[in-house]
């Protein structure tokens, strides 16, 4: 443990970064959880598609050399509108064709799951098939899209004890707290977040309101595939690869996130993805990157054991505080 | 004619719970359903607020067909209602799930809630308190008065009594009367068949999906087979 | 109303009437035409099934007896455990695949070190997933519906990357030669298929019986109360945990015999052999083929392991058609294909043993009276 | 429809023979047993299958080995031999690497298209899973790439690889690194595949015993997040980072290294011998790693039978040999020269195999009693601006820069 402390700062920093990325997908695992009581199982893949996107993006742009300044901040702009309208479009997509029609017939949450891990292996099999080789012109079998352009200078800014800070770091970190609270201005404090919360509280007394929920199950794919869209924007610019596959990785990690904030709670959320990554990280320093799955999921069951509904307990219900 | 209810059927599933309910709401009335539970009085409320989809049969409002109309579109149309258990939005305050109520309409909403505290003063002491926190008959007056902020033309009552101590009936049953004449018509299912039936201006008997019985309150009280039924031992404590 | 119906739904209604006409024919038959059904059946699994003339048409592109044996019979077995737990319980569990892996590792574990006989190894087998199933259990058993999803998950991917991590049992390099099993007269080796699928054909027989057993009696019954509604069960005096517990060890030790009987065929295992996906599939097979109803169940493991191996002509596409026909199914028939009745009963009630989905209020095109005049 | 007709009424006839036979084929389910290696003497041509990972996520890997083959038995076959060699589409099987599908694959290619030889299995993990399954059938099999060297010690006798293992890798490599670089501490790297760590350890062995000081590391390959192992790196400064692992993990690893701040220099094993490597990573980055690998392919500029390989294999499949295309094509030849021998069955081909020795395209060809090949050259490679060059055989190539 001699050089233990040699890596704390920098694996604090990195538990930070990909810590973010988990709560920014968390929410939307919690969002929909919250509204229809459903794992949506393919928002992993709504995540992946927010990162090709960006992806896209670059490539059309022309990116090739790292940027800064307002042409950076114009270009991140972009990218996140972009992706965010790619991974909402997708998660729209998804509650039309996959859970819509179950949710009218009311199904049991059993054929819902079972749909949703459909509509994941659906679109999983469609990026790599389709949208890697005809869309970026990969040859078929290579998965990974080679030679992603770099966006960000990733020299040092500066350092807080031992641990340099990157540029991708801080854009990271506040990117993921600005949409954090852009969206929990949104739920909490807009007529369109109340219908979501009144919908996720008593979906029968919502309709007794007048509230659409249609429309307010609409609106939470939505929100939660846009934020889905960001974090894939970020782990773009972090990770600087992308693969099919990368959603279902992250996204079991985000759903573990949510469940350990308290699934339906957007604070929870964000809470759960931060821990997360701290201890995936942190816990790498003493038992090496391998078990850094093993920590997460013991974390979790340790803290399911001991508050049954996460750290900050469940739901948009009583979220409110 | 503001509400005609004409031979519904509704199921669960196979199982029938409405098998041809037909029943009628003149303004200004309150009209209350009795029956013994699993009658159809809840699934009645239900269908007319859109809650619960209808195999057949009609429901016109106002002189429009509403059968198929969504649930939400109801609200705007002007049909309110106090659920069965409440159903309070428990993150929310008092005064968010009072503004709830109006959430299909635009504007601000600052007389009617006014008037809301003044029918319920006590909803206006507790106006940031959370909805899950509070208690029976407060979650009960909330219930009502945010069924009032939707502006409704009839107003439906499910089992407003349930799970109250008399004092506390009686004093909900008061401020439904006084709602009544400031000139909202009341659809009030109700358990508690004397009381309601006090209250009520007419009344329909449900018996297992179907109306065996409709008839002015006041004879129904005098009526030896009803008191038999519904009178004899439930006189008002659950 | 009556025109609400969509084709496709409706394309799947005679598969139902057949489905009701059947067991209306089965619960009025006499005792000894059951067994003559059983005893065709297994005399047709035995000869017939794997017959070449067969597998010509079965499995081109494969050796088909060896398809039969892994995937179509290792995905019957644990399709029938995993239904113990889902359909009959109504537990929802995401991270099955851990009780065949540890069965599977039990026996190539102890029958590679310590050259423990097959037999005895399959029991120690069986009883090592039975207690990692109370283990599992025990703490997370508490929790809801969700949560114990994600907490089978997570513990499904806590064995694989453990058995990765840990050189004792071979890490990532796996175990080679498993022991085939022994049996008087007859020779298992890796030349011929034929015994493994005898092995196999017991094994699912025996499970069936085991399962069907249990249906039947007081556990059953307490699994289905459970299933329908926990808290009436609990309030009408079922040791509800005691029950889950049940069920999750029943459902681990059929899973941890299937990974024996599997990795004893194959004879060599890895960690990479039991991935996620291989829950999701499981499950899906479950709820594809009825959950809840065993010969759904093995109907449903039997297409879910036959029709990408047979669809590999259309070779990568096969996991996107896989998908999709997920999501059709469960849009146009989520009860699964033969569904028992009482299952039915419970999904028209909405809420199918595992509760409805939330933000659910039933809307103008629930109820098709064809349905309901019945 | 007339297409279609005879094929149902084939199947008709199949269904109905298989209802009367069934009764009578009781017990016989799967019968195989006459293996042994497929067809009599006196054929007019034998199967050849070849098996590995076609459409997966390593399949870069194993494709250039496959065409290697289709060159060197098309060349074959286009000399009008006695006996010709099948090596059609059907008899490549896609394993997808996947070491429980490799099972059923064997038995289809042994029992039903009953093939002789098999070129494959690619990979170390689907060949433990097959590899006695092939000797009790008979089945000599020659893997172009499998090198694990574990394989070599289960006592099959119909077994063989052209490739060296990595127990030779591991040493190569160091060796190498040693001279070039001299280093005193030394990270090694892994993931958590069979592959990655098999190789790790040869390297950390081999490293250690030269005296150096090793730190060793290992991350899931899963995960998308190599930063503990950057982290790690920058808290043990060591003077070279050696990988064991394939090129999808290893250019995302070398990139993170490098965004860290990681400047040690970096060597890595066969796995990571493809473009990808360079294209994971960014150029930039990957400037001046290093790679091993017991194959040699025909980067660049090169000369006499290899540049012939080249060629012909460039005008064939119009684009330059990868990895082990070369060894792929040395396989398909050692089975070349049996048939030319007479050898057309397993048992005899396997025979021949033992005193077979010839000039191959990427080594000589000669196989040691327990399948290994006699020569165990290392070749390094690196990576300048932008592209993999070939140094040369370990003991003599200089690193450059």
């Amino acid at each position: 443990m001699d050089n233990f402390l040699g890596q704390f700062g920098p694996a604090t920093v990195g538990g930070l970064a990909i810590g973010s990325i988990y709560a920014l997908v968390a929410l939307g695992y919690t969002m929909v959880y919250g509204v229809l009581r459903l794992i949506n199982f393919a928002h992993s893949e709504v995540f992946t598609i927010g990162g090709f996107a960006a992806v896209g993006v670059f490539l059309m742009v022309g990116v090739s050399a790292p940027v800064g300044g307002f042409a950076l901040i114009g270009l991140l702009l972009l990218t996140v509108l972009v992706a965010m309208a790619a991974s909402g479009g997708t998660a729209l997509l998804l509650e039309q064709v996959a859970y819509r029609p179950l949710r009218k017939h009311g199904s049991s949450r059993l054929a819902a799951l079972i749909s949703a891990i459909g509509a994941s292996l659906f679109l999983q099999e469609l990026i790599k098939l389709v949208i890697i080789p005809h869309v970026f012109g990969q040859s078929n079998g290579a998965i990974q899209l080679q030679n992603m352009p770099r966006v960000i200078d990733k020299t040092p800014l500066f350092s807080i004890g031992n641990a340099p800070i990157r540029l991708d770091h801080v854009i990271i970190v506040v990117a993921a707290v600005i949409m954090m609270v852009l969206l929990d201005r949104l739920v909490n404090g807009t007529r369109v977040g109340r219908g979501i919360r009144a919908t996720a509280q008593d979906p029968e007394a919502a309709v007794l309101m007048g509230v659409n929920i249609d429309k307010v199950v609409r609106t939470t794919f939505l929100l939660g595939g846009a934020m889905a869209g960001v974090a894939g924007v970020l782990y773009l610019l972090y990770f600087e690869n992308l693969d099919y596959r990368v959603g279902f990785v992250v996204g079991i990690k985000a759903f573990t996130a949510a469940v350990l904030g308290g699934i339906g709670n957007l604070r929870g959320a964000l809470l759960g993805g931060f821990v997360l990554g701290l201890v995936e990280s942190w816990s790498s320093i003493f038992l090496g990157a391998e078990w850094s799955e093993v920590t997460a999921f013991v974390v979790l069951v340790l803290v399911l054991m001991f508050r049954p509904t996460g750290i900050l307990g469940e739901s948009l219900q009583r979220a409110r505080a | 004619m503001l509400l005609e209810v004409r031979d519904i059927h509704v199921h669960y599933g196979k199982i029938a719970a409405l098998k041809g309910v037909t029943l009628e709401v003149e303004e200004g009335e309150i009209v209350t359903l009795i029956g013994a539970n699993g009658a159809g009085k809840t699934t009645t409320l239900k269908s007319i607020s859109g809650l619960r989809p209808l195999t057949s049969g009609r429901i016109v409002f106002d002189g429009t067909d509403i059968s198929k109309l969504q649930g939400h579109k109801r609200v705007l149309a002007g049909i309110g209602q106090a659920p069965e258990g409440r159903g309070i939005f428990p993150g929310m305050t008092v005064q968010e799930n009072l503004l709830m109520g109006a959430y299909a309409r635009k504007g601000t909403f600052r007389e009617e809630l006014d008037e809301v505290y003044e029918l319920f003063p006590r909803l206006s002491e507790r106006r940031t308190q959370f909805g899950g926190t509070m208690s029976g008959g407060e979650q009960q007056m909330l219930a009502i008065g945010r069924a009032l902020m939707t502006n409704p033309k009839v107003l439906l009552l499910d089992e407003p009594s349930m799970g109250l101590a008399p004092m506390l009936v009686a004093q909900i049953f008061e401020i439904v009367r006084e709602i009544n004449q400031r000139g909202t018509t009341v659809l009030l299912v109700e358990q508690n068949a004397m009381q309601a039936l006090q209250l009520a201006h007419r009344a329909y008997v449900l018996e297992s999906g179907r109306v065996v019985k409709a008839a002015d309150a006041s004879g129904l009280l005098d009526d030896p087979e009803v008191r038999a039924a519904y009178l004899g031992g439930d006189l008002g404590v659950d | 109303m009556t025109g609400n119906k969509s084709p496709l739904r409706r394309a799947f209604a005679p598969i139902g009437a057949f489905n009701d006409k059947m067991r209306d024919w089965w619960e009025g038959a006499n005792l000894w035409v059951r067994w003559a059904v059983y005893l065709l059946l297994i005399i047709f699994a035995l000869t017939l099934l794997p017959s070449p003339q067969f597998a010509t048409f079965m499995m081109p592109g494969s050796d088909w007896v060896s398809t039969l044996i892994h995937p179509i019979g290792t995905f019957i077995l644990l399709a029938i455990g995993l239904n113990v737990v889902v359909g009959q319980a109504g537990l929802l569990d995401l991270g099955y695949v851990a009780f065949f892996a540890i069965g599977g590792y039990s026996l190539a574990y102890f029958g590679t070190k310590y050259g423990w006989n097959f037999w005895a190894t399959v029991v120690v087998g069986i009883l090592l997933t039975g207690v990692s199933g109370i283990i599992l259990g025990a703490p997370t058993l508490r929790l809801r519906g969700d949560y114990l999803a994600i907490v089978t998950l997570g513990f499904g991917e806590i064995v694989r990357i453990t058995a990765n991590n840990t050189d004792e049992i071979g890490g990532a390099r796996g175990i080679t030669g498993v022991p085939h099993p022994t049996l008087p007269g007859v020779e298992f080796t890796l030349r011929d298929a034929a015994p493994y699928y005898y092995l196999m054909v017991g094994a699912i027989v025996l499970v069936i019986i085991l399962s069907r057993r249990v249906e039947k009696s007081r556990v059953g019954r307490a699994w289905a109360a459970i299933r329908e509604d926990e808290d009436a069960a609990e309030l009408m005096g079922v040791p509800t945990f005691k029950f889950k517990l049940l069920a999750f060890a029943m459902g681990a030790v059929i899973g941890g015999f299937g990974g024996a009987i599997w990795a004893s065929k194959v004879s060599f295992i890895e960690p990479g052999n039991f991935p996620f996906i291989l829950s999701a599939t499981i499950l899906a097979a479950v709820v594809l083929g009825g959950s809840g109803n065993l010969p759904g169940v093995i109907v449903g493991a039997f297409l879910i392991a036959w029709l990408p191996e047979r669809l590999r002509f259309i070779n990568e596409y096969r996991i996107l058609i896989f998908g999709a026909a997920l999501v059709l199914m469960m849009a146009f028939r989520p009860e699964g294909l033969l569904p028992s009745r009482r299952r039915r009963a419970e999904l028209a009630e909405g809420t199918g043993g595992m509760g409805s989905m939330g933000a659910e209020v039933a809307t103008q095109t629930t109820v098709e009276p064809s349905e309901v005049s019945k | 429809m007339a297409a279609l007709r005879p094929k149902i009424t084939r199947l008709t006839g199949v269904l109905a023979t298989g209802m009367a036979l069934s009764l009578a084929l009781a017990g016989c389910a799967g019968n195989s047993s006459d293996g042994g290696g497929g067809t009599g003497g006196n054929a007019s041509s034998i199967k050849i299958g070849f098996m590995g990972d076609l459409t997966g996520e390593n399949s870069g890997i194993v494709i250039p080995p496959l065409n290697g083959a289709i060159l060197a038995f098309e060349e074959y076959n286009a000399k009008n031999p006695k006996v010709k060699i099948d090596f059609n589409k059907d008899l490549h099987y896609d394993s997808q690497g996947k070491s429980d599908i490799a099972p059923n694959l064997v038995t289809k290619a042994i029992s039903q298209d009953k093939v002789t030889g098999l070129i494959g299995p690619a990979f170390s993990g689907e060949s433990k899973s097959v590899g006695k399954q092939l000797d009790e059938n008979k089945i000599p099999s020659v893997s172009p790439s499998a090198t694990n060297p574990g394989l070599a010690q289960n006592g099959w006798k119909y077994w063989h690889r052209v490739v060296a293992n990595d127990n030779d890798q591991g040493p190569g490599i160091a060796d190498f690194m040693m001279r070039a670089k001299s280093p005193k501490k030394v990270l090694v790297v892994s993931d958590d595949q069979e592959y990655s760590i098999g190789l790790a350890e040869a390297l950390a062995k081999a490293f250690k015993d030269k005296g150096t000081t090793v730190e060793t590391d290992k991350f899931s390959k899963d995960s998308p997040n190599y930063n503990p192992t950057a982290n790690k790196a920058t808290a043990f400064q060591p003077d070279l980072i050696a990988f064991g692992g394939y090129y999808a993990q290893g250019g995302k690893l070398l990139k993170q290294l490098r965004d860290a701040g990681v400047k040690a220099p970096f060597v890595t094993g066969d796995g990571s011998l493809d473009a990808g490597l360079v294209s994971g990573a960014g150029a930039q980055n990957a400037e001046g790693a290093v790679i091993g690998c017991p194959c040699k392919i025909p980067f660049g500029s090169v000369t006499g039978p290899l540049k012939d390989f080249k060629d012909k294999y460039k005008a064939r499949f119009n684009t330059d040999p990868q990895i082990y295309a070369a060894e792929g094509y040395d396989a398909a030849t050692a089975f070349i020269k049996a048939v030319e021998a007479g050898k057309t069955s397993g048992d005899d081909i396997n025979e021949f195999l033992k005193t077979l020795s010839f000039e191959g395209v990427s080594k000589p060809i000669k196989f040691k009693d327990n399948g290994e090949p006699q020569a165990n050259s290392i070749f390094v490679y690196q990576v300048k601006a932008g592209q993999i060059g070939l140094l040369g055989d370990s003991t003599q190539a200089k690193l450059e820069g």
